[in-house]
């Protein structure tokens, strides 16, 4: 397809549009896809949206046409020069539809109204995808993607897949369901106590564990939600190093 | 002609300002580049007759996108790693 | 991965490159969007059935009232998420941004503040009013009146302007925004008509039917913008404080 | 009423514009709202359901702002069409939101406290986008729903933990890029056609016979990748494991049986009544290649399922497994799968329902939904796991439940076709959930330790302590409707005739191929 010359042509010099919609969409798509940083992902979201808006608005070019609203001529309203309340009563009635032959004068609404409502949904989009990097960020201190999924899989491994094979461990005492990040004080002292047992604490757990297991992890589970302020801890020290690097 | 010089002119601008708002690492700067971008697009769409888009991209795109974006940047770290 | 994006990115570019050569040519008159009856019907009978000049406005709050409505939900939906997203963070954290902001309002840009803010209130309300006859209505209105709300939070502080807009207001102006939208489609709904056929407000109202439809279309777009105005200040008074609501931008 | 179609999708609105300006007083009365409104939408969906069937051309039309069709591409004002199998998703998707509100009183409190109205206001707005994607006969507003359902879907995930937060992101990048190619395929529908109404395009498709234009077999692809991205057909399933497995109680209770089973409406609404049967089926030579891709689908979800240990992820991998079922059901162009994929819609929506509410429970009784976690439950609580159970019978596809009729059907039309791949995969994934749920009912009814060792001495002694066996059931609210929801899946079962007639009457007019020709 691109190789025949006469498409790249008329792809470049007659739909300079169409072709630069296809570039920007590209762009857009490939940040979203590749891109490493959260926020990077959400511009190259945001370019994406825009190249499909441009290309609405390309469909709804036409030759010699004016902008979608009336000329005074054809205003419904008369022209609005002479607008007053009794006057408009008089011509409202003069309003009738526009004859064939004016109808090519006006581009076509439709795409453009099309587009406003596809505007709003993409700033929707991107403030809800915003505040979710902010609660990303809070719980893991990082908007970063790999780093961010490295914490992911360590968290979810001391989860799900640490239990798997060993016993399910003690950590952090249960606080009882508590909502998210009000258990954020008095962590600290806890998470020194049990976040990395010590060889010989984890076989003390285990061997509780056999006494009453499911009482063992009702305490273990509990901790679902309350242990995710734990990382938050552990990002003071592990990201100051990093800026300076950077 | 000269609408469709102008027109073309966009056009190119456009495609650099999305790289740039993409390779620059900063992430205010990134910001505010993807405002230029979206202010560029409200011309070529005022131009194309899209009026009513181009008011609203203006306000919302350049406007509001742009403040949204650094306002949660400011909460964020604001060098990227690429 | 990075690899693979590109790889596919370049054959969903290919695809559509393909296509392009399929379309009509540019500006076309006789395109099929641009000369089908839909579009014809929009651009010759608009002034008939609404009286407004704007067709666009006309297309969006009135034969595509739907569309709008539910574009009005989306922006209240994204309100609604992302202060409940943001909330019940922790109160007291400190401020490890990178960059502090100094908190002293800068008298320059206060007073200037003091008399942009008037104007642009006004402009949005005249956006907001005039959409019928000019570009403009509820959105463009509303993003700028919020607009003016996160201004007095840029040049003094996020506090003064929650004093002048408190955050649970938001909630209420955004829903009220909503209630009036779709109430103004079921009035006409109880009066007769199917639901946003505004036609027949012109039963309660003395005005006739085109004109009932032009000024239940104000009253849309009112609706909208005080759902836009409201929720466009709420994104970035939860988004600039990480949802504590204290010490913005 | 002759208006009800329109009150299925207002009644969920008001629902939630109610819980917002209302819950700003009292946080107490956001529950009843939500449950009130949500009966209203259920009530209101039964009659246009009715409408429907007693209409007769078995569908009702209802144009929003009152704008005539008299064009001839219709599609000035928008229109909502209820034909059966819209009524019958709509009707799907309320009783489902009705249930999930009534089981919401206790894990909403638990789990998002002090954001009950946000929370009801997101869940009421996700019915009514979810209903609206089911009614709407315009592809533009179906774009608006569409995304009104993924934003309510993104915000009412992410108000879980901030590992859902984390989960939420990749789901709001993938679900962009699917609803911006379907936007952009509809943009392509546009430019060639000239219309927006779902009808209007297919008339004009075969007024101007577009059947070989480029860009409308690209406007194709674009709408097929965008849906089937929305629905986590299997290579973009990513988002879906984690959003449903961290995402608060209620919310993969509510998404898990609507999102995805919607969106395979959706694809089969654009399919049958959007590009029409010839187009879609015939002058497009790769769908026929599609299958293959199913069978890849299934087959990896069902793996992966069997490597979960977790209740919830492991339903999670089931939902994309039941997702490629329906999309094969689709694309091996039968009737009977057609039939099939409608009847697997109505029926896994049920039966994953149920499976969530019961993993729900399980999570608000024991803290945990790991397998480990599960020791002695049915002694706990029989009522829980006989409802947690039976949808688990009918995902396997035992006969009294109505898994077993949409895939017997499924089967059917697999065999019609001659898609032999599709059938012996569906064996096999049939296969791998006996295991998957005989598994776990090993470990709920006896004591297994972890590795799998049975600790009971037999003869009655299941190995567990009395404090153990000690009966301690759910509370009434979470459990009558994970009843409900089981006693629905029995009864969509019993009654898979009344159903399959409805759809055989909606499939009639596309003239689909019933295959015989075995000569």
């Amino acid at each position: 397809m691109f190789e025949d010359g006469s498409i790249f042509n008329q792809l470049l010099v007659e739909r300079l549009n169409y072709f630069i919609y296809v570039v920007l969409l590209l762009i857009g798509l490939w940040a979203m896809i590749a891109k490493n940083n959260l926020i990077k992902k959400l511009i190259g979201m945001s370019i994406f949206q825009t190249a499909i808006i441009l290309f609405y608005v390309s469909i709804g070019v036409k030759e010699g046409a004016t902008i979608p609203i009336y000329l005074p001529e054809h205003d419904p309203h008369g022209s609005h020069a002479q607008l007053d309340s009794n006057q408009t009563e008089l011509l409202s009635h003069g309003a009738k539809v526009l004859e064939a032959s004016a109808v090519p004068n006006y581009t076509n609404p439709l795409p453009h109204v099309l587009m406003l409502t596809a505007i709003v949904v993409g700033v929707a989009t991107l403030g809800l995808a915003l505040s979710v990097c902010l609660r990303i960020y809070r719980g893991y201190g990082t908007v970063e993607e790999d780093e961010l999924l490295e914490k992911l899989e360590r968290e979810d491994s001391r989860k799900s897949g640490g239990s798997n094979k060993r016993r399910p461990r003690r950590r952090t005492p249960a606080n009882k369901g508590g909502p998210a990040g009000q258990s954020k004080r008095g962590q600290t002292t806890e998470k020194t106590k049990s976040d990395k047992p010590t060889p010989r604490r984890r076989q003390a757990s285990k061997s509780r564990t056999k006494t009453n297991g499911p009482a063992k992890e009702q305490a273990k589970s509990s901790n679902r939600e309350n242990d995710k302020p734990k990382p938050v801890k552990r990002r003071r020290p592990a990201r100051k190093p990093k800026e300076d690097k950077s | 002609m000269g609408l469709e010089l102008f027109n073309t002119l966009i056009l190119c601008l456009l495609v650099v300002v999305a790289v740039l708002s993409l390779w620059v690492r900063d992430l205010v700067v990134s910001a505010v580049v993807f405002a230029i971008y979206s202010f560029l697009m409200c011309l070529l769409w005022a131009e194309m007759g899209a009026v009513d888009v181009a008011f609203t991209e203006a306000t919302v795109g350049a406007g509001v996108s742009t403040v949204v974006l650094i306002a949660t940047v400011f909460n964020l770290k604001r060098k990227a790693k690429d | 991965m990075k690899k693979a994006a590109f790889i596919l990115v370049l054959c969903i570019g290919l695809l559509l490159a393909w296509a392009a050569k399929d379309f009509p040519s540019w500006g076309d008159p006789q395109s099929p969007a641009s000369s089908s009856p839909v579009a014809s019907h929009f651009i010759a009978n608009t002034g008939v059935d609404t009286e407004v000049p704007n067709m666009v406005t006309a297309v969006l709050a009135d034969y595509r009232g739907f569309d709008t409505m539910f574009e009005t939900v989306v922006v209240f939906i994204a309100g609604l998420a992302v202060f409940s997203i943001l909330r019940g963070g922790p109160k007291n954290r400190t401020r490890d941004r990178e960059f502090v902001v100094d908190f002293e309002p800068d008298l320059i840009v206060t007073n200037t503040v003091r008399l942009i803010v008037p104007v642009i209130q006004i402009f949005a309300l005249y956006v907001l009013a005039h959409g019928h006859v000019s570009p403009g209505g509820g959105f463009q209105g509303g993003v700028a009146m919020g607009a003016s709300f996160i201004l007095i939070a840029l040049s003094w502080d996020l506090k003064t302007a929650l004093a002048r807009f408190p955050i649970e207001r938001c909630f209420t102006v955004a829903a009220l925004g909503i209630v009036i939208y779709a109430g103004i489609g079921l009035l006409s709904l109880f009066l007769g008509g199917e639901f946003l056929d505004y036609a027949h407000l012109a039963k309660i109202f003395p005005v006739s039917p085109e004109m009932a439809r032009y000024h239940a279309m104000l009253g849309v777009e009112i609706g909208v913008g005080f759902t836009v105005t409201a929720i466009m200040f709420a994104l970035y008074a939860s988004l600039s404080t990480d949802g504590r609501m204290r010490d913005g931008l | 009423m002759s208006d009800s179609i329109v009150w299925i999708v207002l009644f969920p609105l008001f629902g939630a514009v109610a819980c917002a300006l209302g819950g700003a007083m009292s946080k107490k009365i956001c529950y009843p709202v939500s449950v009130l409104s949500m009966l209203a939408t259920v009530w209101v969906s039964v009659d246009t359901l009715f409408q429907a069937i007693e209409s007769p051309v078995h569908e009702v039309s209802y144009i929003l702002g009152g704008w005539s069709l008299d064009l001839f591409p219709r599609g000035v004002g928008i229109e909502f069409r209820a034909d059966l199998l819209g009524a019958l998703i709509a009707l799907v998707v309320t009783g489902v939101g009705l249930i999930v509100a009534l089981y919401s009183k206790v894990p909403v409190q638990r789990e998002t406290p002090g954001k009950e109205p946000m929370y009801y206001g997101l869940f009421l707005l996700q019915i009514s986008g979810l209903a609206g994607i089911a009614l709407t006969g315009d592809a533009f507003n179906l774009y608006v729903l569409i995304e009104v359902a993924a934003l309510t879907g993104y915000g009412l995930i992410a108000l879980g933990t901030n590992r859902a937060a984390a989960a939420t992101f990749n789901y709001i990048i993938l679900g962009t890029i699917g609803a911006s190619f379907y936007l952009l395929g509809v943009g392509y529908l546009y430019l060639k056609t000239g219309t927006l109404n779902m009808v209007g395009i297919r008339e004009v498709i075969e007024a101007h016979g577009l059947f070989d234009s480029p860009a409308m077999q690209v406007a194709f692809v674009l709408v097929l990748l965008g849906i089937l991205i929305k629905m986590a057909f299997f290579p973009f399933h990513a988002w879906l494991p984690n959003a449903y497995c961290h995402a608060p109680t209620t919310t993969s209770c509510l998404l898990a049986p609507l999102v995805t089973k919607v969106m395979i409406y959706v694809m089969i609404r654009m399919v049958l009544t959007v590009f029409g049967v010839e187009f879609s089926f015939e002058s497009t030579w790769w769908t026929e290649f599609l299958p293959w891709l199913v069978v890849v689908a299934i087959v990896c979800a069902a793996v992966m399922a069997l490597a979960q240990r977790e209740i919830k992820r492991m339903l999670a991998y089931l939902i994309v497994a039941e997702v490629g079922y329906m999309v094969g059901g689709v694309w091996i162009y039968n009737y009977y799968g057609l039939i099939g994929s409608v009847f697997h819609i109505i029926s896994d929506a049920c039966m994953t329902l149920c499976l969530f509410l019961g993993a729900g429970i399980i999570l608000e009784k024991c803290k945990t939904t790991h397998f480990n976690g599960l020791r002695g439950l049915f002694a706990k609580m029989p009522l829980t796991m006989i409802g947690f159970f039976i949808g688990g019978f009918s995902i396997i596809g035992l006969p009294p439940t109505c898994g077993f009729f949409s895939k017997w059907y499924l089967i059917t039309g697999g065999m019609v076709s001659e898609r032999w791949e599709y059938m012996i995969t569906l064996m096999f994934s049939t296969m791998v959930m006996v295991v998957l749920f005989f598994r776990l009912i090993e470990r709920i009814h006896l004591a297994v330790d972890e590795s799998g060792n049975n600790l009971g001495k037999g003869h009655g002694d299941l190995g567990l302590t009395k404090q153990q066996t000690r009966f301690d059931e759910a509370p009434l609210s979470m459990l009558i409707p994970l009843l409900l929801a089981a006693s629905v899946v029995l009864l969509v079962g019993v009654y898979n005739q009344e159903v399959v007639n409805q759809i055989e009457v909606f499939l009639q007019p596309f003239n689909l191929p019933t295959g015989v020709k075995y000569e």
